[in-house]
């Protein structure tokens, strides 16, 4: 038994002057639009999503009740930046127990209502509040920590993240949705104010408003579609939310885990991923990404994004719908719009992003700064 | 909670011994007294036997640098602080802390010795701060 | 392909000085060591929780690591007051899918590490922030227009409302994870001060801090277990938020639509309920929820408390355990502990408030004023 | 948003123009052009047809009222209100709205007519205000 998606929405990521249950309606109306359904098609709606960015309590809530999805059943799934591909797993889980035929996944998160004190006080907990938050910690200063490490233990380089960030503004350009639509220059990025050495403001992907949804069904219905897509495999890892208790700081164990998991369900290796979108939080990220996902060997990551090797064309494409860094990053909608884009490229719809042929397509989604990892693997 | 780091989120804790701990300069971790497994950060239920019975260790203050950043972009409650540098300290007899740098990131190397203490900040506040080792 | 319960653990519930992942410890060893398992032997950690009480972001990476399960997966879900039960339905389709055998649902909530006007603040942002947290509402007040729109259909009484207290405080009495654990009296109840017209302080359940852990696993291990409680029916529903735009204000609908799909599920009718939890934050609450899971016609709930019917020794014993209203309601938490006072009592396990022979046990449990439902039947 | 009700919580929506219609005194909802159904509190997506294309409509401002409630414990922003008296109205042409008491609590009957007014705050707020009719 094989879940299928059948119907994808994806909103323009940005600043956005609505109320998040009007950002989540753009592609839950896209989503059914795309495969024919009407809510009365749909046996629930389930939701990835971060709360603590939004006035709004509950918000599964609320927004079943926008999107006209009331009486079905609806909930929430929250696992940090990695939300919405927690819960399209669970969707997953919820068809193949047969408990739902068809499930809408939703990630959605307006992050720019609140005020930038809120802001900035959020962020002063973005780690362990208990031991590491009282000292200073940001997001950024966490991956810096990573990247300092790399840079000891294999010799990466500040122009080879910047080349993730170029790169992945490359293709960024040609996607509507991107908050970010326009090319910048490694030049620009190595110059720009430091946030957390040794990255800078080029090096961190950006807060956003999103939304992207997903129909999901079991294995008859989707046979049905024009082009269904399958998900072939799923794997989730966890690993110490405190960097004072991980092992290793040059990798993301979760997602060495996840990745082992994914591709031992959908019985492929790393060399059969045609194309693949990972969490570019920040350019060291994606660098870690290559390696914890088994695309290069260990260290090997810098030179891989060095020699092109995940442009379109290279051996990997990866991120080329602009990733994080030029989509932004509306957190609990990331998974999802990774999702989304895969179907895209499975489906060949990919326009002036699309990796000529591709069959199968890996998503690679971070929650916080590795606690949680969720890798999944689509095919045509 | 412990009076430990700038800024205090958490109110209650079982391990609010470490506050009278940091007072008399001890870097201080818990031992649990069946696997004998030790934690640095503390805390008082051991997730190996699942037990309770926790004892306090003390740490030498020496470590390891483990990796380290300059905070330029500071978050709330610490603009006035910025830029400041957080390293991450392999202790010697186990666990691992973060504190803030006393020196220049320049003079950093991750892999080299550090020694670790504590300083006052207001509020009878407390933070480790590290010192590179010549 | 059944899903069992094998193992339970349950915290004392009211003000505890701890911290969120230490709440979590206490039922989740008790849990493990009433099943003989380790974190090795199990597959993953399902955490239902209302984030927005808590610094700590993100929580359930914190408590993996706190309660030894990395590399584990673990991710929260929410549906406010209704989390963990939306996390156990989640557990049991993980489960019945196939993908883990054998789960640890955990509930926690800690509420009392927020300040006072941190918690007024909160409280003002409990409906719909849009169209009716400007006027003030509160979540006592939104119960309180369902009980002057009950007591005016059907003619409830405000001292049919504080027998609802009387009882519940009773049976707490004798539950040492209560937290207050003394009787009260009908003159106390209706003399104390007015929260929202009608009702006063007796008649709302308290904020607290607490967690409760149950393992779920397979059939096949289940029944290895000297005496599996099984999970027969899984029913959940939704409303709109708003009651802005509910049809009805004298019924909670979404609880109606879930008791349908868990009897239709378990295949069994109201009558052959033997003990029931049922969602009495506000003492109208059990009123409403003996109509909307048909242990009487509509309308009759006020007669039913009045007659000593849901009494132990009467037709369907509700809230032997205490009921919210004495137990304290830790948001997250509360749809476990009832799960768990379930198990107890078709184990033949509950001590002074066993309900002799019960093998049907029922718990509804209601996400915030009703924009969820889930209603879960177990038997033994 | 539309600087309705005492607290604002939601800076931006698709709503905006209520704010204009609020200060003409006008209590208005919103009419899906295509299959005509009509919201209040007004929306600007129709769950029905998935549509977008809305337009305005007023209310007369007479209703009945379906519930109430006099909040003692206030939430925060509210303080200084309490007791105030909340009621749910449904409007005459379709919807309900919320709105605050003009009167005493005991004057109410659920199911009798009442009539909706619009009154300033301080701040440039406005409140919708419920009036018992003789
Ligand atoms: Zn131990
Ligand atoms: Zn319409």
């Amino acid at each position: 038994m094989r879940t299928g998606v059948i119907g994808i929405g994806h909103g323009k990521f940005g600043r956005r002057e609505v109320t998040v249950q009007e950002l989540a309606f753009e592609p839950f109306r896209e989503a059914l639009d795309d495969c024919g359904l009407h809510q009365k098609d749909l046996d629930a709606l389930i939701v990835g999503s971060s709360p603590e960015y939004h006035r709004q309590r509950s918000l599964s809530g609320v927004v079943a009740e926008y999107l006209g999805m009331n009486p079905k059943p609806t909930f929430l799934v929250e696992a940090a930046c990695a939300s919405s591909s927690a819960a399209l797993a669970t969707a997953d889980a919820y068809i193949r127990a047969g408990i739902y035929d068809t499930v809408a996944v939703l990630g959605v998160q307006k992050m720019l209502e609140l005020s930038t004190p809120e802001i900035l006080a959020l962020m002063g907990r973005v780690g362990d509040v208990q031991w590491e938050s009282g000292f200073g910690t940001t997001f950024p200063g966490y991956y810096a920590m990573f990247a300092h490490r790399h840079m000891y233990e294999y010799g990466t380089t500040r122009e080879q993240m910047a080349a993730v960030a170029v790169k992945n503004h490359h293709y960024g350009a040609k996607n509507p949705n991107a908050m970010f639509q326009k090319e910048i220059t490694a030049e620009k990025a190595l110059a720009s104010r430091m946030v957390a050495s040794p990255l800078t403001l080029y090096d961190c992907c950006a807060n956003a408003d999103g939304a992207a949804c997903m129909i999901v069904t079991n294995e008859e219905t989707a046979k049905k579609a024009d082009t269904p897509i399958w998900m072939a495999g799923l794997g989730s890892a966890t690993a110490p939310m405190s960097v004072l208790r991980r092992e290793k700081l040059s990798e993301i164990p979760s997602a060495i885990d996840a990745a082992r998991n994914a591709y031992k369900m959908a019985g492929i290796e790393p060399k059969d991923v045609d194309v693949a979108d990972v969490h570019d939080c920040f350019t060291i990220a994606e660098i870690l990404a290559y390696e914890d996902l088994g695309f290069c060997e260990k260290g090997g990551g810098g030179k891989m994004i060095e020699e092109g090797e995940t442009h379109i064309g290279g051996r990997i494409p990866v991120n080329v719908d602009g990733g994080l860094k030029s989509k932004g990053h509306p957190v609990g909608a990331t998974g999802v719009s990774m999702a989304v884009e895969a179907v895209k490229q499975l489906r060949g719809e990919a326009g002036e992003r699309q990796v000529d042929g591709a069959e199968v397509a890996l998503m690679h989604n971070v929650g916080g700064i590795g606690q949680y990892c969720f890798v999944n693997i689509l095919r045509r | 909670m412990g009076k430990l780091g700038k800024v205090d989120f958490v109110p209650f804790s079982k391990v609010d011994g470490i506050e009278e701990r940091l007072k008399e300069g001890k870097i201080s971790a818990t031992r649990c007294k069946k696997c004998k497994n030790i934690y640095l950060p503390p805390r008082m239920d051991c997730p190996e036997c699942l037990d309770e019975e926790m004892e306090w260790v003390d740490c030498e203050g020496k470590g390891t640098l483990v990796t380290y950043t300059t905070i330029h972009a500071a978050p709330a409650g610490f603009e006035d602080d910025a830029p400041y540098t957080i390293c991450l300290v392999d202790v010697e007899g186990g666990g691992r802390l973060v504190g803030w740098l006393d020196g220049k990131e320049e003079d950093l190397k991750i892999g080299m010795g550090v020694s670790v203490g504590i300083r006052d900040l207001p509020e009878e506040r407390m933070i480790y701060f590290v010192t590179p080792e010549e």
